[in-house]
């Protein structure tokens, strides 16, 4: 029998820190994830809590409003009819991508460090992926109508609908991607709920968790065909994660417009997506590790491999800004030299640069092991990357819209309150759920932690196997 | 079926797929094993056959890739071919993202109902797990038909490090 | 442990099946189908009597169907093209001329109740005669037929083309108070337009439009 | 005119006893407005209703019979004058079940030629506008007509012999007007009827006077000179009778059809293959006539923007450069007398050289004209047409205009008699002293001593307010009324419509106050009978005449005036240079609202000057180095000030093209009562009001104005601007006025795009399709050539750019035809305006002295549209006739199609924009729909049109001729330049058009084929001087 924090016999693996700090039995991980859930919530929490609460409120006023009057009370014009509304929807698309893809590609990878923060990272995906999926609803001109996307019969002979359309492939992405990763999060979430309802054996939690862990027993043959199930669903998200931006990034690569019309979106937009989604799981993170104690389950070794994740995809996309200047200038096309010209220096080339600095120039500094070490520089960072993510989408979408081909229609774009009450209600929207997450559902997969405990580098397996034999 | 069980919890997964290997190998019919997280090679010392969920997932993949397919091709081509920008009336490319992610769909959910099926699992399904498995304990259910030596058994599983053994006569449910 | 799933699968159907029952029982149709609609008119005209037992032709008084988008109410003036004579029921004005001449006297004008309405309108007194108070006014008929917005329908087009009447209103000749007989939902456009396109109108080929722009503009 | 109109819709009617529900013979006791409005209610009631509750809805029939004549919902159209300014176009008005709908040009009239003008066809909204003053008013309160004719005859009785009775109208060509007044004036020994206009040409007059013995205007005939100059003159814009004037202009320069020619005999595909058999023989050079077109002007106008060369000119020196031209000419001419040494003008001498020997060359067929309202400028420009051999040649002065015949001596006068009390009555029609005259608020405090002051204006202006007795004059729409807008052509005016309340014709108000008494009708018949008749052959039976005269709209006879002489060669040379007179201030009229009349026009103000581009607002226009100088920028606002005090504060606009030392400013705003505008516009969180800090559309700039010389002075010198440091954002619908993009963010090498493509005549002549950038994308294959064939009728346009003004009629047409919504300054600054035709106008070349290129620019119904592949819901979706259609119904409003739109022509609905004005709505188009918010709409090539033609067609059995369909921008179009049809017929217009070497599709690279072509611009100028 060994320790759980066995040191690697074996000098081809050399000496990693543990993925779980702080000696922790199963016992220990039971009761230190399930805990934030029992207990009274912390003031900080509490403020938390009420802050996003009041951003969410701002939102749904706002869009009520919006709703109410017409999609005036935007900034938008007859030149740039995409503004605030799809910048918001693909930023938090984006942001929904590092869910799924940690949860999914890390595991076909087999990296097991991905267990401390999947769970806090899927629940990201589908916040993120409800705030995406509000702005297409609401940035149309009649929203009550939005069910008309869907292919179902009808009484007008029947009418289809376009499938040519990006917008039609993009419906039918974010549903398939919400809705597989809504099932992702909650197959993973089932031996969990299981531990909770049998934790306690009375309370409306106990019941709702009775219910929701559709009677789990930990047997070995349920086990068995989740664990094929689970990596079925992984290598399902897998593609689909990358289909999902591709789809996004379609709605503007397919189109006419200069600056849209690329084939380098389809990866340019996977990377970004991923980019953004590093940032903010690396932003949720370090803030729940502060808040909720979890400082042994996502350790320094977790922070430091997002790090050099993020500045990785940071380069990717920094790569892809360049590649687009240069085939801009080596197209010889006019209307798309000017594009570019036009955002590096025309009416919206702050906005530009600050995409340029913040998710090119700042996540550089993570070269550095100091800094990658340092939580705080971290944070900063990733805050960067998250504004410049912001101002890349918007970039794409305004700078190129609002000066196209024909120069009698050029025109401006400024967004009014309304539109910025509504970013900051799909914030509140995000933190809101995010919150109540952390408050109702164990921020951190159990039975997936518990499964690596015993395994730093999981030489011991081997070595078990190896005695029994 | 209604059986007498010896059920014994251990503290530590290796111990109870060591016990689990040495059982069978004894010759006694393990039920099944409990644990709060899967157990690596746990399939195989209980002598599990690969799963045919496989299948499943693969048939539903393939459903929602043709039925999208059809659906796309009909709906713009046959049932009302209607002139959108000139294009063709059915052409694959502008087909393939809706056939992908209804490929993804149906695969996902299929395979995911069809485990929950197998493995009987429902809401509001009444379980009486053994205790504590779904925290920190691996109990491991051995037939304790009387035919079986049951003392040796006992004996055995102590050895190996068993911190509980209780006996019950229970409804075991058994998988496919 | 098969129960949950019958037990869910016969609920299931079973609620199901309940809809489709109520749907049809309570003659529940999708929202914007008002077919069916028979509302109340300020005069209970009867196209029965008019179109079936007077074997009026409907185009003497929706005389613009043949050459306007719209078939055209008629005037309180076209309908005084007869009711300048006919004053009440035949039986009743046969019965009045009877004892009129019985009685060896002018027969006097009987008026019912329903053609009262009519001269109240014109602004006509108890002899038919231009009344000192009462100016005339146009009769608020309640309208039938109803299209969704930005739709236009032209009865020129169809009138001429060979469909009839009846084949959208139905059977109108046969009904006491008019209610839409058809469903008049796009499809039902889209199909009939597609079917003379295929079969022609009466023996007769026709072309019919597919194109959204030949009814929303 | 034997042959029978044939328009779209319908026959005009033959006599008037035929249509019911007129005033004059009203068919059924009763039978008013009500009737008539209820049964037209039936049509509205269609859009407004929806959603899935069935509320009941009624259908009110009209009372009347269904005659012959009238059919509900069947649109006929009637021949009428308009009556927008007193240029007198002929009209078709489009009735539909007794409301007239849509103001189109008559294609017989000898004037107007098909076209009409904005104003023209806005006309509508000022027929069904709420505050249109419906019955008359005195002391300010509503009053019976017998009451306030009583009052009026017992204060006239109490005139004494000596009193002076004065009428002031507007230059009126209206013989029963003239008549009426003259009659009327007849019993006060000093009665008198002064024409004033607010924009005068009295100088024009004055100058014939002296030249030629008689106050004149002569009838300028632009389509018979091949070579036009003009001095500030705007005839494309707003000058004396720019529809005419623009007809005549085109006709002059239109080019002829030819084909490609090709080496190897290939194809230019496309359309081009099928009419290529019927087209005339492939020629290499002709000689196609164009006259070519100079003009000289201070400010930026429309015309300016169409000339072939054009020089900026100070104001002060257009008579200078007028005394070179005349003295080179003259020289020409062997004519003697330039002995008085001028100064030399900034113009360069060998420029006056070339110009003089053109004309001279071209004498007979020159023209010479002047905008300047200056007696000395405009006898000099007398003197060198004569020299020209242009009088009865290009100038008719013995069928003379008698469109403007304002005197602004007598305006003088008479505001010196208001000020001496000497008036004892005065009657004001039409015209708005008090707002549009020089020393307006002196008039305003004069007229309060007048003993008694009527006023017939239509609604409450600045005078009607001062005045005793307001006595509204009815509606062009809804009156009898005529005009005699050239001597000899006599246009009638029909009413369209029964009265919307109690106004009265002002022809009928003159003969009950000179006690005659008669109905408009029987007064206009009279006057047609005793003056026009007479004067005629043709017609012996006076009723068929008249007849005749009502179905056609116009009559022609024989001019009833004497011929002029010359009075010999002897010029007053202009010596004077500019120089030293600092800034001058230049008042102009706007060609959106030509006078003040028009300021309570919504759609008139929401239409965007042709060469500003801005709405709702007037400013004052500095050119780029001027503004430069005194730091001003767009939008800031300016005070300028006069030595004699008056000050005036309006936005700064910056106009390339302008001359340096010019500001520019619009009269005809700061109109009383445009209070009214301030919510317009959709009402929102951050919604601004559409009027001014003055709580008024823009500012009244009449103030400026002054007598001097016996003229109105339409320039002002020693102007003081400065800046307020306050801000007013112009509404304009054009950000990025140049065809080059900035300077900042152009690419290495890059060239100005060819959007707009234009050549010169020589390079034409040497190759028909000379201007195109590259060689024709279209001929290259598709990639699915079996997919769309498109057997039918195949929906195409084409607009020719040459003949093109840029005058914006087609977009009041279209707004009118397809319920285009007004939606207020603050939308349109917000670039959200709903126009779905528009005019792009570009500069090219220097910053400071651009040419100018207009390109109308609509929905190009594109083949390979890239809005269609993006609308999720299959809203926008071609037809099987080549449109893309937009379905209402369907559209979700994502805006996706808007954005992928290339050429920007697709407008949202970005709010329910306003339509509660139940009086207003009655100029709605029954037969388009009224989109709903969240809707996107875009030009539809007059769909509803296409429809009707094919239905009607097919109704009456007869194949669809080319030409029996015409889109709403085409008719109204003054040039011509809009063709549209069925390309697949090979023998049509519009596949001649399409064939033409001259077509180009604009962004034909991006191969989306576009259904509109455009017909290159070809500028009669050597590249350098016309800034190619």
């Amino acid at each position: 029998m060994s320790s759980p924090h066995h040191e690697p016999s074996s000098a081809l693996y050399p000496p990693e820190p543990p993925l779980i700090a702080g000696h922790k039995s199963l016992g220990d991980v039971t009761r230190e994830i399930c805990q934030p859930l029992e207990g009274r919530p912390t003031r900080l929490w509490w403020i938390g809590f009420i802050v996003a609460a009041s951003a969410l409120l701002l939102g749904v006023v706002s869009v009520t409003y919006q709703i109410a009057t017409g999609i005036g009370v935007w900034g938008l014009n007859k030149t740039v009819g995409w503004g605030f509304d799809i910048t918001n929807f693909v930023f938090w698309v984006g942001i929904g991508h590092a869910g799924t893809l940690i949860s999914a590609v890390l595991f076909l990878f087999r990296q097991k460090w991905r267990t401390s923060v999947n769970r806090a990272a899927e629940a990201m995906t589908l916040f993120a992926v409800m705030c995406a999926g509000i702005f297409p609803l609401i940035h149309m001109g009649r929203p009550w109508l939005a069910y008309w996307f869907a292919p179902y019969p009808n009484l007008r002979g029947p009418l289809w609908i376009n499938f040519k359309s990006p917008l039609v492939w993009d419906f039918f992405a974010i549903s398939t991607y919400f809705l597989v990763s809504a099932l992702f999060w909650y197959f993973g979430l089932i031996p969990d709920l299981a531990t909770i309802r049998d934790r306690n054996r009375r309370g409306l939690r106990t019941k709702i968790c009775r219910a929701l862990s559709l009677g789990w027993n930990g047997s070995a043959r349920t086990w068995h065909r989740y664990e094929t199930v689970y990596l079925l669903l992984a290598g399902l998200a897998t593609p689909l994660v990358f289909s999902v931006h591709t789809i996004v990034s379609m709605d503007f690569a397919t189109s006419v417009i200069p600056g849209w019309h690329t084939t380098i979106f389809p990866p340019y937009f996977v990377a970004g997506a991923i980019f953004s989604g590093l940032a903010m799981v690396l932003t949720l993170m370090l803030v729940a590790r502060k808040t909720m104690r979890l400082e042994h389950y996502i350790t320094a070794r977790h922070v430091d491999t997002m790090c050099k994740l993020m500045l990785s995809m940071g380069c990717v996309v920094g790569l892809a800004y360049g590649t687009e200047f240069f085939i801009a200038f080596y197209s010889g096309n006019p209307y798309e030299q000017f594009v570019f010209l036009n955002r590096a220096a025309g009416p919206f080339a702050p906005a530009y640069w600050t995409m340029v600095i913040c998710n090119v120039v700042i996540p550089q500094v993570l070269w550095l092991k100091p800094v990658r070490s340092n939580f705080a520089a971290v944070f900063v960072v990733s805050i960067f990357v998250n504004i410049g993510m912001w101002f890349e989408r918007f970039v794409i979408i305004v700078t190129s819209l609002h000066r196209d081909y024909l120069p009698s229609s050029w025109a401006t774009y400024f967004p009014t309150i309304i539109e910025v009450a509504t970013l900051i209600g799909s914030f509140g929207l995000f933190f809101t759920c995010f919150l109540l997450f952390c408050r109702f559902v164990p921020v951190i997969a159990m039975a997936e932690v518990k499964g690596v405990l015993h395994a730093p580098g999981h030489r011991s397996d081997v070595a078990q196997k190896g005695e029994a034999a | 079926m209604s059986e007498r069980t010896i059920l014994a919890s251990f503290a530590d997964e290796h111990d109870a797929l060591d016990v689990v290997r040495t059982l069978r190998a004894a010759g006694y019919r393990v039920r099944d094993v409990y644990s709060p997280h899967a157990i690596h090679g746990m399939d195989e010392a209980l002598g599990l056959r690969p799963t045919r969920l496989t299948w499943v997932c693969f048939v539903c993949g393939a459903v929602g890739l043709f039925a999208a397919l059809w659906l796309q091709n009909w709906a713009n081509a046959i049932d009302w071919p209607i002139n959108v920008g000139g294009k063709p009336w059915n052409s694959l490319p502008a087909e393939a993202p809706v056939a992908f992610e209804m490929l993804v769909l149906l695969a996902a959910f299929g395979s995911v109902l069809a485990c929950l099926a197998v493995c009987r699992l429902y809401p509001g399904k009444r379980v009486a797990a053994a205790a504590r498995v779904t925290d920190d304990r691996y109990a491991v259910a051995v037939d304790a038909s009387p035919a079986l030596p049951r003392g040796e058994l006992r004996r055995l599983l102590s050895e190996k490090g068993a911190v509980e053994i209780v006996e019950q006569l229970s409804a075991v449910e058994e998988g496919r | 442990m098969r129960q949950p799933y019958l037990t869910t699968a016969l609920v299931v159907g079973l609620l199901f099946g309940g809809v489709l029952l109520a749907g049809s029982a309570l003659r529940l149709r999708l929202p914007g189908n008002h077919q069916g609609y028979a509302p109340e008119q300020p005069i209970a005209f009867s196209h029965r009597l008019h179109a079936d037992e007077l074997q009026i032709h409907c185009q003497y008084c929706h005389s613009a169907a043949g050459e306007s988008r719209h078939a055209g109410i008629p005037s309180g003036e076209a309908c005084m093209r007869c009711h300048k004579f006919v004053t009440a029921p035949f039986g009743a004005m046969q019965t009045e001329a009877q004892a009129a001449d019985a009685e060896k006297r002018k027969p006097r004008t009987i008026v019912s109740d329903e053609l009262r309405k009519l001269y109240d309108a014109m602004g006509l007194d108890d002899n038919l005669e231009p009344s000192a108070t009462q100016k005339p006014r146009p009769i608020p008929w309640v309208r039938v037929h109803n299209l969704p917005d930005f739709v236009y329908f032209d009865h020129r087009a169809h009138v001429n083309a060979g469909v009839t009447c009846q084949h959208c209103h139905g059977p109108v000749e046969s009904m006491q108070t008019v209610e839409q007989f058809s469903t008049l939902s796009m499809g039902w456009c889209v199909n009939c337009h597609r079917d003379a396109a295929a079969n022609g109108i009466q023996g007769k080929a026709v072309s019919p439009s597919l194109d959204c722009a030949a009814c929303h503009y | 005119m034997t042959a029978p109109h044939d328009t779209t819709t319908a026959k005009y009617w033959k006599s008037p006893a035929a249509r019911a529900g007129l005033r004059e013979e009203p068919p059924l006791p009763g039978v008013n407005r009500r009737g008539f409005l209820e049964a037209a209610g039936f049509a509205t009631s269609l859009v407004a209703l929806g959603g899935c509750q069935r509320a009941p809805t009624t259908i009110v029939p009209a009372l009347t019979n269904d005659t012959d004549n009238v059919r509900p919902g069947r649109a006929r159209s009637f021949a009428t004058t308009c009556g927008g300014c007193a240029a007198g176009c002929g009209m078709l008005a489009t009735v539909r079940d007794g409301r007239p709908l849509k103001m189109e040009g008559m294609p017989e009239h000898p004037l107007s030629r098909g076209g009409l003008c904005a104003v023209g066809q806005a006309q509508v909204m000022e027929l069904y506008d709420q505050e249109r003053l419906r019955g008359p008013l005195a002391a300010g309160k509503a009053a019976t007509w017998s009451e306030v004719d009583a009052r009026i005859a017992a204060a006239l009785a109490k005139i004494p012999a000596s009193g002076a009775v004065r009428v002031v109208t507007t230059s009126t060509s209206s013989p029963t007007l003239r008549r009426a007044i003259a009659a009327f004036l007849k019993r006060f020994p000093d009665g008198r009827h002064v024409e004033a206009d607010s924009v005068s040409v009295s100088a024009i007059l004055d100058a014939h006077a002296a030249t030629h013995g008689a106050r004149r205007l002569p009838r300028y005939r632009f389509d018979k000179a091949n070579v036009i100059v003009s001095f500030g003159a705007d005839f494309l814009g707003t000058w004396i009778s720019p529809v005419e004037f623009a007809a005549a202009w085109k006709s002059g320069r239109a080019l002829p059809h030819r084909e490609v020619v090709h080496e190897h005999g290939a194809e230019a595909g496309g359309a081009a293959d099928a009419s290529n058999a019927h087209a005339p023989a492939k020629t290499g050079r002709t000689d196609a006539a164009m006259s070519h077109h100079v003009q000289f002007e201070s400010r930026m106008t429309l015309t300016g923007s169409n000339a072939d060369v054009r020089h900026r000119l100070h104001p002060g020196e257009m008579g200078l450069v007028l005394s070179h031209l005349l003295h080179r000419v003259a020289r020409l001419a062997g004519e003697s007398g330039s002995p008085t040494p001028l100064a030399s003008p900034s113009i360069s001498a060998a420029v006056l050289d070339a110009l003089a020997s053109r004309l001279w060359e071209n004498r007979g067929k020159a023209l010479v004209v002047c905008g300047a309202n200056d007696v000395p400028t405009q006898t000099l420009v007398n003197h060198l047409s004569q020299l020209l051999d242009a009088y009865g040649n290009t100038l008719d002065v013995d069928r003379p205009s008698q469109q403007l015949r304002g005197d602004d001596r007598e305006t003088e006068a008479l505001a010196e008699e208001l000020a001496s009390g000497k008036v004892a009555a005065l009657f004001v029609a039409d015209i708005d002293l008090v707002h549009d005259f020089p020393g307006g608020e002196a008039i305003a405090k004069d007229l309060s001593r007048v003993p008694l002051v009527v006023s017939l204006a239509t609604r409450m202006d600045d005078t009607s307010a001062a005045s005793r007795f307001v006595c509204p004059d009815e509606h062009p729409l809804a009156s009898w009324g005529d005009a005699e807008p050239i001597a000899g052509l006599f246009s009638l005016r029909q009413p369209m419509m029964q009265p919307l309340g109690n106004a009265r014709s002002a022809i009928e108000s003159f003969a009950a106050w000179s006690g005659s008494g008669g109905t408009v009708l029987s007064l206009v018949r009279a006057t047609w009978k005793e003056v026009a008749f007479p004067r005629q052959a043709k017609e012996t039976d006076f009723t068929r005449f008249w007849d005749r005269a009502v179905h056609d709209g116009f009559v022609e006879v024989d001019a009833d005036i004497e011929k002029l002489a010359y009075r010999g060669f002897d010029p007053q040379y202009v010596a004077a240079a500019a120089t030293g007179k600092g800034v001058a201030v230049v008042l102009h009229p706007q060609i959106a609202i030509p006078s003040s009349r028009h300021a309570h026009n919504p759609w008139l103000q929401e239409l965007p000057d042709p060469i500003t581009k801005i709405t709702w607002d007037n400013c004052v226009t500095l050119s780029p180095r001027l503004a430069r100088e005194l730091g001003v920028a767009d939008n800031d606002v300016v005070s300028l000030k006069i030595g004699d005090g008056v000050v005036l504060e309006l936005p700064a606009f910056i106009q390339p093209g302008q001359h340096d030392d010019v500001a520019a400013i619009a009269l005809g705003y700061g109109v009383r009562g445009t209070d009214r505008f301030a919510r317009v516009g959709p009402q929102w969180l951050e919604g601004r009001s559409t009027v001014g800090v003055n709580g008024l559309v823009g500012v009244n700039a009449a103030p400026l104005l002054r007598f001097g010389g016996g003229v109105v002075q339409y320039v002002r010198d020693n102007v003081q601007i400065a800046k307020t440091g306050r801000r007013h954002t112009l509404a304009t619908t054009q950000l990025h006025d140049h065809i080059e993009v900035p300077a900042n963010v152009a690419p290495p090498g890059s060239k100005p795009r060819d959007i707009v493509q234009e050549t010169t005549l020589d390079e034409y002549h040497q190759n028909p399709a000379a201007g195109a950038p590259h060689a024709h994308h279209a001929a290259e294959g598709e990639l699915w050539p079996d997919d769309h064939p498109y057997n039918g009728h195949r929906w195409g346009m084409a607009i020719d750019l040459n003949a093109c003004s840029g005058c914006s009629a087609c977009l009041i047409a279209c707004q009118a035809e397809n319920n285009v919504p007004v939606v207020g300054r603050d939308e349109v600054a917000r670039h959200r305006e709903m126009h779905w035709i528009r005019i792009d106008r570009y500069y090219t070349g220097d910053d400071d002295d651009p040419a100018v290129v207009h390109q109308p620019m609509m929905c190009q119904h594109c083949a390979n549209a890239p809005c269609e592949t993006v609308c999720p819901v299959l809203a926008t979706v071609h037809s099987s006739e080549g449109l893309n259609q937009q379905v209402y119904n369907r559209c979700v409003g994502t805006r996706y199609c808007a954005n992928n739109c290339p050429y920007k022509v697709r407008r949202f609905n970005w709010f329910d924009y306003v339509h509660d004005d139940a009086l207003a709505n009655l100029a709605l188009n029954p037969d388009v729909t009224v989109r709903m918010r969240g809707i996107m709409e875009k030009c539809s090539l007059c769909v509803k049109r296409i429809q009707e033609g094919k239905i009607e067609a097919r109704r009456l059995g007869i194949p669809l001729a080319d030409g029996a369909i015409r889109t709403a921008c085409q008719q109204s179009c003054p040039t011509n330049a809009i063709v549209f049809g069925d390309v697949n017929d090979a023998d049509s217009a519009i596949a001649r058009a399409m064939s033409d070497a001259r077509r180009y599709s604009v962004l034909e690279e991006l191969n989306v084929r576009p259904s509109i072509g455009y017909l290159r611009k070809v500028r009669n100028a050597t590249r350098e001087e016309g800034d190619v």
